[in-house]
């Protein structure tokens, strides 16, 4: 199974829906351990996404990705702005062809993972969405050879066993980091949005399926 | 508790119609552009550009602290949040005058982000030469790396500007605001919270009866969360603590800033100031130059920090050389 | 509600130790006598003397507007009460020069009762002449006699400290005084009350979705209690009566100051000066200096005032003129 | 009947404590129309008074007198120091003798009424203090023929008969000026403070006779 150009459009919006439905669950989680603006930045950034992902007139996948990613890094403004940006822009250049497959999406997590790494610097372990993208790569990248659907299972269900595993880290980024301790207990905020955007994408590849 | 009441319009239009203010009130020498920049009007030819910027909010910071022989733009993101990259992109581009641009802001996750991905595409598209120095002058926190950039952010600013408008070329620029950034520190205290203005709600909560030793600009938790004590008792401990960061010592010769948060009156900084001083004295630690006000804010906040800069010559000919910007201006 | 949280020591220490603060923060510039007078250490011989004072609480008004081409002395009252005579005597005789001392203080009851008796016992010991230019600039009030003295008090020091600093005799630097006070007018909006020190309780209530324009600077009543509105609507209806009120007309050149009484974010200031400057403009009123900050304040009241001054050639010469003092200095 | 120089002192000791003992009242008072501070301010000056009433070695009564109305003007501050340090000092110079006696006491207050209107430019109706102190005076005066305790339960009576009148007035001075029509129902501080202390000083009068 591939998508085609329309249908990738249609995950990234309903990604983008995602996010925009679920600010208050953000908000509420940064407010436990950060400043509280995550659940607004990346509304902001995601609405600007969907909107450049409905506008764009794309000649590959890759370009929708582009369009969406650049949007949130030039709206949402903040630590996640960049973050999440990258994690769509990631996969352009990469995603040069007319259909999404298997192997094109376990790309994507792992472009995402790798350059979040580099311009971040965050490493796995450190309480960001790292440590829900690096396993969410791993897991896709698995199961490339059981099809699109498979991949698309398989990195939702890494996503949420690194963000459940951020609950018992201390934080090294970011404005949790001077809590210490006291972040324990609670999941990284931007993890949480790495299951959210990648139970969305799943969701929208099953109905296709 | 009742929300804090704010004198704004539509909150989307927070920032836009802020930055349509300064350029008001600066009555033609400055403008906007790209949306989220402020930017001199005529900037002097082949002079090492300076560009400072962050999280709106915290006026007079970074925002204002624009003008002739300070910062040649601004970069303004939302409250409390890092502008984006192409803003930042935007206004290098705006004040580069083939001799590279300096970027002087706070060090947080956010803003090198977007910092540094604005300046990466700004080299892209014109080969334009940048460095940063980061503010990262708050001793709350223990690791140099990764410390947070508060109120000593207004010194770092004006000895960027004095050395962005002298200097040859942008490496000596960097270096003299880098010997800043290392002579600097700062602690701050937080009485009682400001209210992020979309919802009137605080940015953080403290006891009736309490306040908090070098918690953050956005409510960053600091060093340690007390009772309220004597004015004196609270001076010794912060100057103590930044005393001992540096450490200053015996004979040094230091610029000494009093900022108020936001809504600490004048009164309350005096008495702290006079403490400090004698404290200081005793040290046999030489105060050359001081500064009480509102340069760093972080909305309403109650709370105040100190920032104590360790001078030599280089360092206090830049702090003392001539600027103008709306907030700040000195012959 | 809580008590307001002050970082202070014991309560009936806080004006001396205020003065202290600014004695230390002047750096050798300025020294305490009499208890309650601040006065420059050195003053040039033969000069027109200059005591500015009121009530402690609204700093930086008045006390710490001492210095070079400010006022030579400033005399303190206990928070919000008019200085004893003995203190405005004592002033007088130490910035005598032989030519004269004029006082600029705000249209009190209680100030004048104390400046007048302590400047006729000066005169009586020392033959000393004194005049006084009252600061009564809030149009809150329609009587012209009994108007009280808010943020334009800024402007009227700055122009007296320049007056005497270049005037040839006492008459000549009232005269222009006095210009000043004819041709300024300031309004007031408060926005929630400041907080004694000595109790923490607040000096006034509004409701927590109301604000009063014409708010006195210690909670006497205004114009108009309203609801919060938007910053445009305020600010033209502040403006409305301002401009009516002198009034100032198209081709009027003026000063604008925008005064933060306490806790009023520089961001909502801004948004106030940008819509400000686009009514004055529409009224073909030229704006021809304007200055932003807290000047005037009322411990940690939120709200602001807007005050007009209506320019000719010496007003705006006197008012550009440079000046140095703890607080506010220009080249 | 008269009072000797101690006497006098003790009567005006007495007049400072019945001042500190109300401070609430006073404050109540001015919180209702003015700023709050009156009783705080009228307590610092009479602390001063009374110890340097206490202090004194004067060679007349009225050096008593004016002992206690300087220690007023000099610590009080704001508008009531200077009002009623004249409230005491005024008739310093008139009270040359070793005594006080019926004229003398009524000689205080006309010259306390005549010196504070003269320096504070209120007039009667105008609802500060010189409402009280005027009727005083005027009914001290009535009662010269009739001895020392007339004229100071006149006085007291006067005071009292004044600032009641006060209550229906609005203010044309001070604080409460702005409130108009809003300062009526309530009597203005410094007249009940001038009701306090002539109270207290026919109250040590009558104990003496
Ligand atoms: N260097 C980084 N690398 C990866 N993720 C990061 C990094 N810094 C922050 N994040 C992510 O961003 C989230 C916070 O986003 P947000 O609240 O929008 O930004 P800010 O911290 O500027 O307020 C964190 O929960 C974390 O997952
Ligand atoms: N000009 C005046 N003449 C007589 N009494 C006055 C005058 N001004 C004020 N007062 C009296 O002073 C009282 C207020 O005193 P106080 O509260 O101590 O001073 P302030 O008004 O400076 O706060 C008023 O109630 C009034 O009786
Ligand atoms: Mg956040
Ligand atoms: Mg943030
Ligand atoms: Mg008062
Ligand atoms: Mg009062």
């Amino acid at each position: 199974m591939e998508l085609s150009i329309d249908q990738t459009r249609a995950m990234l919006v309903a990604m983008c829906d995602a996010i925009i439905e679920n600010v208050d669950v953000l908000t509420k989680a940064d407010q436990a351990i950060g400043d509280g603006d995550h659940g607004v930045g990346m509304r902001r950034g995601f609405k600007a996404a969907k909107e450049a992902i409905e506008a764009a007139e794309p000649g590959s996948v890759g370009e929708l990705f582009k369009a969406g990613g650049s949007a949130v890094i030039a709206t949402s403004g903040g630590a996640s702005g960049i973050i999440f940006g990258l994690f769509l822009r990631a996969p352009a250049k990469q995603l040069s062809g007319q259909t999404l497959d298997a192997a094109g999406y376990a790309s994507w997590l792992t472009a995402a993972a790798t350059q979040i790494q580099a311009r971040g610097n965050a490493k796995p372990g450190d309480k960001t969405m790292v440590d829900a993208i690096v396993p969410a790569a791993e897991a896709a990248q698995a199961a490339v050879g059981d099809g699109l659907l498979a991949v698309a299972e398989a990195g939702a269900a890494g996503a949420h066993r690194g963000k459940d595993a951020t609950v018992e880290m201390i934080a090294s980024f970011g404005k949790a980091k001077a809590l210490g301790e006291r972040a324990k207990g609670h999941p990284d905020p931007g993890a949480l949005s790495t299951t959210i955007l990648l139970d969305a994408a799943r969701d929208y590849v099953k109905e296709q399926s | 508790m009742a929300k804090v009441k704010k004198i704004i319009n539509e909150t989307e239009n927070i920032v836009s119609e802020v930055l349509d203010g300064y350029v008001a009130a600066s009555m033609g020498k400055l403008r906007r552009t790209a949306d989220r920049v402020l930017v001199r009007s005529e900037i002097e030819p082949g002079k090492v550009g300076l560009v400072i910027g962050g999280g709106s909010g915290h006026e007079p910071v970074y925002t204002s602290y624009v003008g002739k022989g300070m910062a040649d733009a601004s970069v303004a993101g939302n409250i409390f949040a890092a502008p984006a990259p192409q803003f930042v992109t935007a206004a290098i581009k705006a004040v580069d005058q083939g001799k590279g641009v300096l970027l002087v802001y706070g060090n947080y996750a956010g803003d090198v982000l977007n910092f540094d991905m604005g300046a990466e595409d700004a080299t892209d598209d014109t080969g334009v030469e940048v460095r940063t120095v980061l503010v990262a002058d708050d001793c709350a926190t223990p690791d140099l790396a990764t410390r947070r950039g508060i109120g000593g952010g207004f010194y770092q600013v004006k000895i960027a500007g004095a050395a962005c408008a002298e200097a040859q070329s942008l490496e000596e620029a960097e270096a003299a605001v880098n010997k800043c950034r290392q002579n600097l520190r700062t602690l701050g205290v937080a009485v009682a919270a400001g209210s992020l203005p979309e919802t009137g709600e605080p940015t953080f909560t403290l006891g009736d009866d309490e306040i908090e030793i070098g918690l953050g600009a956005h409510g960053e938790v600091g060093v340690e969360r007390a009772k309220l004590m004597p004015a004196d008792v609270l001076t010794k401990k912060m100057i103590d603590h930044l005393v001992a960061d540096l450490p200053y010592q015996a004979g040094d010769r230091v610029a000494l800033l009093f900022n108020n948060l936001g809504a600490t009156t004048q009164m309350e900084l005096m008495i702290v100031a006079r403490k400090a001083f004698e404290l200081l004295g005793e040290m046999g630690i030489e105060v050359a130059r001081c500064d009480i006000g509102a340069f760093f804010c972080s909305q309403e906040m109650a709370g105040f920090s100190i920032s104590l800069l360790k001078l030599d010559d280089q360092l206090e000919h830049l702090l003392n050389a001539p600027c103008e910007s709306i907030t700040f201006s000195q012959g």
